[in-house]
């Protein structure tokens, strides 16, 4: 089959052929726990663009969702001895509702005041639990989470086990990168979207705009929330900057780098972010100057993306037909 | 084991207004580059940070305080006006979030400039000679050069308000940020008047960190935490408002010094909760026009 | 080859199949490829995460130059049965997250023998937690009290630094008496600071110091100014500053400011060297304040002295610092492990260097058996703005105080079965 | 007047601060009739046109709908409940493609906030978009983005949105501003043709174009009600030519 055929074939079931690009995944990269946290952040990412790129409202906050996640994963595990499957659910409802409530006061502010408000509340989020360090253990971070050892089907699950850890983690993110894909497909999907491209003309057509808005930023933290639980999991400590506007600021940075007008630009940028970091850390002192001078020229010269472009490329050679990523 | 004098009180209050009138000074740059080319400069505090940093190099340079207190921010000015004309200048018209992301990554560049020019750890600062030493205000000593800090600024915001109020491009800024259109009808190319503003905001930026320069520790990631507060500062005064910058400059520098009094550890947070409240009563800010929102 | 190696063995050639698959399939992908773990090798690796980059880079810079002399010296002697040293030194930016995923790398794809490094409690704490999960010695070289404790302490934990206890406590019992009982703690708001308090407190107790405010400031704190006025009015004979590194450089800088040192005497645990020499002279005046190590000991320390002149030697002239000196001890004491076990095997290391009796650097040290606590001196330094020979001359040595395990809290305290 | 009002605004007042916009209005429009709101610039024909259509909540007074107080509702509950509204100044969604503005309009009516079935699966919505963008003449431009089009069919596009909620009250902006006068009577046909199966209110400035084709004018003046009734009525009302006509 040609590649024309190829490309559309892919397109068509643009899940299904990521994730088997992602089982071989951790063989190309230099080691699993890289590849690990590039599924995780992957998915952070991709979580965040449901609000950023679909909805269109820029969050400086988005790392309360990721760390709320983690932490009440470890909490769970830790202090309540909770086993890591249902701790994983403990730490994505605990995100889902830190969601609606920063979504809550969030949502009746638009453009730049939404941006300061989420970073606002999201540093507010941070010292509290920075505060609360008989449960978070504060600056040091939360220690001692352990995921047991397990037996399914004769499979033995085992967490030391880098490649194991790797194809568990990629289990969930698989789930939740068809959910998302399922969201946006559905009418609710285009809700979203036609609130982006213009939230008068929704409201005229009759949908409940706060709603929508509330409804995708709690689905949004829910999925970080996933990401941040499964990296409780894989690093064995939850640490507070994971809290950080920084942190919030990180993963805008990987949105816009993949291309935050398409499904997997976000997850792609937060995979080049971090195996570009992953180099560069060992060959330049100077990784930050180095990831904002790439940032600025992507922002002047390729608003799209790395993989924004790459699609918008393919569109107009004509090898990919609608609105497909 | 709370023992708080009347003194002790008033101590409390200066301090905080000498905080307070830095962080009135980082809000006023960042409201007039927001004011008028509606552009949230992330990098505001990377140019705070940059000006601590010259302040530093010229006095070791030259040995007088008040020159390099004139020669550093005009730097950080000649800087910001290359960043206005050769980063964000492209990108007016393609969304607000374009030139906040863009400064964002100018930021990180910034800062690792710095860090190649003077070294990771950071340059010693002490205060001036001239302002060493500390002053008794009749409820206790006071360190002279923090009052230095609030005359600076008083005097720094009069001026401003004059160049604003009587000048000709003072009228053009005012009309400029209510509406460009009309700036345009004037006559004037409003993109030159852009450039300026994002000059002269800069510049009060590196002003800002020359002054505070003695006060803390100048290192590369000084800028961070300082772009957040003076967030908080332009939000809760109202983005685009001058009087709102310096109002809530000094509120929130009077509160976190409070909150230091009664309850050190949550000093930072008090200042981000403060805000938070703030935009749930009043989104626009104590002087934001309601119509910044949309 | 131990049990870990055999696994790896067998991983890397499951790893290779699989690769063959993967590049066939990963097209434009290739060159990805040649970042595929190696095969095992003979030489004894040693994962050293330090922060390069970030606040303590100087400090960190410091650790990988005095640890290279520790490796060279090791390999000239010839190694462990001619296997020879490495040193693999990462990053990890003083960010805990980026630690754990930096040892992670070590340990599986480097497939190190031994973790050694760290420079603040949160990012050993984080390595500490991977590499205990992985049966990896960790050899910690920078200071926390929460290491030693039985939650997180593991038989692969050691602490080559002081711990926050001794420190504070060796400055309490020197400078109470000296300087006077009414004190005030400015704190930075995190477990350090808080260990540091309870060192100093305990210690003041005995001696009938006074706790007259405990005053919290959070961590990476701007502007003191606003705690000043407080203690100002306290008038106590004593500040101890319970913070590090910057947060120490700037609450100094302001306190001087609002004239606090006229009628106060400021001394502070951990007096760095790096920080003073930053801070300038100025600033840390007449600061007391303890350390693990101060180059200017070599006049009484025979073994400062060789240890200096071969830091000197390698590095231009230049004298190592506390923390570098930490870096050099910490591979040593691994190292003179392995001779004494014959082998790399955690196990077996681990309890040869629990054996160890050692003089690296500044006299006599050993691992205290229920918790890997390196019992060593602590110093007493005061900094000193003029009369100084050379810009390397910062601190007058006022005390020093033997290694003794009564100042350490004891191991039931921590939690272990003594 | 009877038959029963389908929306009825009873002295409706709408100040912003001193400046009255709207004082105490009470207009009634039946069913299936085309009105046209009139007036000079500044007479609160768009600001009447807001409450209408839910956009503004007025200062006091009330709005009925099918004889019910929706006052107090939001303005997505106004389409809902079948209130339309075209935009004096286009409104529509510029990035998606003319087919995908139909159908998010008439998804409306089918699913809200379902999260999990795909959109392909709501065909009804799919097919209504179809035939609307048939009828207003855009089938030939049904995958292209929004963006491309011309001005005019913008409007129309944004009319075929309109319609796709099946509206029982169309309300009309200005729709015919800036159009080319074949454009314009082509929209003037299409308008008379809609009017047949529902209430259709215009806000019209030109007043010659709506003269011929509008069963009922109504004029506002300074916010205020100045007159109603046919076109010929209108024309020979004294209070009309002087402050509007500014004649006599």
């Amino acid at each position: 089959m040609n590649l024309h055929s190829l490309v559309n074939g892919m397109a068509r079931h643009r899940v299904g052929s990521a994730l088997l690009f992602l089982l071989i995944f951790p063989l190309l990269m230099p080691y699993e726990a890289l590849a690990i946290n590039i599924l995780i952040f992957g998915l952070f990412a991709v979580g965040f663009n449901l609000v950023f790129g679909y909805t269109g409202m820029l969050s400086f906050g988005h790392a309360s969702f990721l760390g709320v996640g983690s932490y009440l994963t470890g909490i769970a595990m830790v202090h309540f001895g909770v086993h890591w499957i249902p701790a994983i659910f403990v730490g994505v409802v605990a995100s889902l509702f830190a969601g609606l409530l920063v979504g809550y006061l969030a949502i009746r502010t638009r453009g730049i005041y939404f941006s300061m408000v989420t970073l606002a509340l999201g540093q507010v989020i941070y010292y509290l639990f920075y505060k609360a360090d008989r449960w978070t253990g504060g600056e040091n971070g939360l220690r001692g989470i352990k995921a047991e050892v397990m037996e399914v089907f004769g499979f033995r699950i085992d967490f030391l086990d880098p490649l194991t850890k790797y194809y568990i983690i990629w289990m969930f993110v698989a789930f939740a990168l068809w959910l998302v894909s399922r969201i946006l497909a559905s009418p609710f999907g285009s809700v979203i979207e036609s609130i982006r491209e213009n939230e008068k003309r929704t409201v005229a057509c009759g949908y409940d705009v706060a709603r929508a808005k509330l409804l995708i930023f709690v689905i949004s933290a829910g999925v970080c929330g996933l990401a941040g639980a499964l990296r409780a999991l894989h690093l064995s400590v939850v640490t507070v900057d994971s809290l950080h506007y920084l942190q919030s600021g990180q993963v805008v940075m990987m949105s816009l780098l993949g291309g935050m007008g398409s499904f997997f630009g976000p997850f792609v940028g937060a995979g080049v972010f971090l195996y570009l970091e992953d180099i560069a850390t060992n060959v330049t002192k100077y990784w930050m100057g180095v990831v904002g001078l790439l940032f600025m020229a992507l922002i002047l010269f390729f608003p799209r993306g790395i993989w924004g472009s790459l699609m918008h490329e393919l569109k107009q050679r004509g090898m990919l037909k609608g609105d497909r990523e | 084991m709370l023992d708080i004098t009347p003194s002790l009180f008033m101590l409390q209050l200066v301090t905080g207004i000498a905080l307070g009138a830095v962080y009135a000074l980082l809000a006023i740059g960042l409201s007039l580059i927001f004011g008028m080319l509606t552009v949230v400069n992330f990098a505001h505090g990377a140019f705070f940070m940059v000006g601590a940093f010259l302040g530093v190099y010229f006095l070791g340079l030259t040995g007088n305080f008040w020159l390099s207190l004139v020669i550093a921010p005009l730097v950080v000015g000649v800087i910001g006006l290359l960043a206005e004309r050769y980063l964000v200048r492209p990108l007016y018209g393609r969304g607000i979030d374009y030139p906040l992301l863009l400064t964002f990554g100018l930021s990180y560049v910034l800062i690792d400039v710095v860090r190649a020019l003077f070294g990771i750890e950071g340059l010693p600062s002490s205060t001036p000679a001239s302002l060493r030493g500390a002053v008794d205000l009749g409820f206790g000593h006071f360190p002279l050069y923090r009052l230095f800090l609030i005359g600076a600024t008083a005097v720094l915001v009069l001026a401003l308000w004059l160049f604003l109020e009587k000048t000709r491009y003072g009228l053009i800024i005012r009309a400029g940020s209510r509406d460009s259109e009309i700036v345009r009808v004037l006559g004037v190319d409003i993109s030159k008047v852009w450039w300026l503003v994002f000059g002269l905001g800069t510049t009060i930026a590196g002003l800002s960190g020359v002054l505070a320069a003695p006060t803390r520790a100048v290192n590369p990631e000084m800028g961070i935490s300082v772009l957040a507060e003076s967030f908080v500062v332009t939000v809760v005064g109202g983005m685009g408002s001058l009087p709102g910058a310096v109002v809530a400059g000094l509120l929130v520098g009077i509160v976190f010094s409070m909150t230091a009094l009664l309850a050190p550890a949550y000093a930072e947070m008090s200042i981000f909760v403060l805000m938070a409240l703030v935009l749930l009563v009043r989104p626009q800010g104590f002087f934001g026009k309601a119509g910044a929102l949309g | 080859m131990n049990h870990q190696d055999s696994k790896n063995a067998t991983a890397a050639n499951r790893r290779q199949l699989l690769q063959l698959g993967a590049a066939g399939a990963a097209l434009g992908t290739a060159p990805f490829l040649f970042n595929i773990a190696s095969a095992q090798t003979a030489t004894i690796k040693i994962g050293f995460p330090v922060p390069l980059t970030g606040a303590f880079s100087a400090e960190a810079q410091d650790q990988v130059r005095a640890a290279e002399i520790a490796i060279k010296e090791f390999n000239d002697a010839g190694g462990f049965n001619g296997r020879k040293a490495e040193l693999l030194v990462r990053d990890d930016k003083l960010n805990p997250g980026e630690a754990a995923t930096r040892t992670l790398e070590l340990i599986e794809k480097d497939k190190v023998d031994f973790i050694v490094g760290s420079l603040s409690a949160a990012t050993q704490l984080s390595i500490n937690a991977v590499t205990r999960e992985r049966k990896v010695i960790f050899n910690s070289i920078s200071q926390s009290d929460a290491i030693n404790e039985a939650k997180d302490w593991s038989p692969y934990t050691f602490h080559e630094a002081l711990n926050p206890h001794m420190t504070a406590g060796a400055v309490a019992r020197y400078a109470f008496p000296k300087f006077g009982k009414r004190v005030v703690y400015l704190t930075a708001d995190y477990a350090y600071g808080h260990e540091m308090v309870r060192g100093f407190e305990r210690a003041g107790k005995t001696l009938g110091a006074t706790t007259l405010a405990d005053i919290r400031h959070p961590i990476g704190a701007a502007d003191y100014s606003s705690f000043l006025p407080r203690i100002q009015a306290l008038k106590p004979d004593v500040l101890v500053m319970c913070n590090f590194g910057r947060d120490l450089v700037n609450s100094v800088k302001q306190a001087t400011d609002f004239g606090l040192k006229e009628k106060t005497r400021i001394i502070t645990p951990v007096l760095l060297y790096t920080a003073r020499q930053s801070a300038g002279a100025d600033a840390f005046e007449g600061v007391v304040g303890g350390t693990s190590y101060y180059w200017g000991i070599e006049d009484s320390v025979p073994a400062a002295k060789a240890f200096n002149d071969k830091f000197r030697k390698a590095h231009g002239g230049a004298v190592p610092s506390d923390y570098g000196a930490l870096g050099y001890a910490g591979i040593r004491s691994v190292l003179q492990g392995v001779l004494n076990a014959k082998s790399t095997d955690s196990l077996k290391v681990s309890a040869a260097m629990g054996q160890l009796k050692y003089n690296w650097y500044k006299g006599d040290q050993y691992f205290r058996k229920c918790d890997h606590q390196s019992v060593q001196s602590v110093i007493i330094v005061e900094s000193q703005s003029k009369g100084m020979k050379d810009k390397n001359d910062v601190f007058k040595v006022v005390g020093m105080e033997n290694p003794n395990e009564a100042n350490l809290r004891s191991c039931t305290e921590l939690g272990h079965k003594a | 007047m009877n038959p029963s009002p389908l929306i009825e605004v009873r002295n409706v007042s709408l100040h912003y601060g001193r400046f009255k916009a709207l004082s105490n209005v009470t207009v009634s429009f039946a069913p299936n009739q085309l009105t046209a709101i009139i007036g000079p610039n500044g007479a609160g024909k768009s600001t009447f046109f807001n409450v209408l259509s839910g956009a503004l909540p007025p200062t006091t007074g009330q709005v009925f709908f099918e004889g019910q107080d929706i006052t107090a509702l939001k303005a997505h509950d106004y389409a809902r409940r079948g209130i339309a509204k075209s935009f004096q100044i286009t409104n529509v969604f510029k990035q998606l493609s003319v087919h995908e503005n139909v159908r998010v309009a008439a998804q409306m009516r089918y699913s809200r906030y379902e999260l999990f079935k795909p959109r392909a699966s709501f065909k009804q919505a799919i097919e209504e978009a179809d035939a609307l963008l048939n009828r207003v003449g855009l089938t030939a431009l049904r995958n292209k983005t929004v963006a491309d089009l011309a001005h005019g069919q913008q409007r129309s596009l944004e009319i075929a949105m309109a319609l796709a909620a099946e509206p029982k009250l169309l309300l009309m902006d200005e729709p015919t501003a800036g159009m080319s006068p074949e454009e314009t009577s082509s929209m003037m046909e299409l308008i008379t043709a809609l009017a047949k199966e529902r209430t259709v209110v215009l806000v019209e400035h030109k007043m010659k174009l709506v003269m011929g084709i509008c069963e009922r004018l109504i004029v506002l003046h300074h916010g205020e009600f100045l007159a109603q009734g046919t076109a010929d009525e209108i024309r020979n009302n004294d209070e009309v030519r002087r402050v509007y006509l500014g004649q006599g």
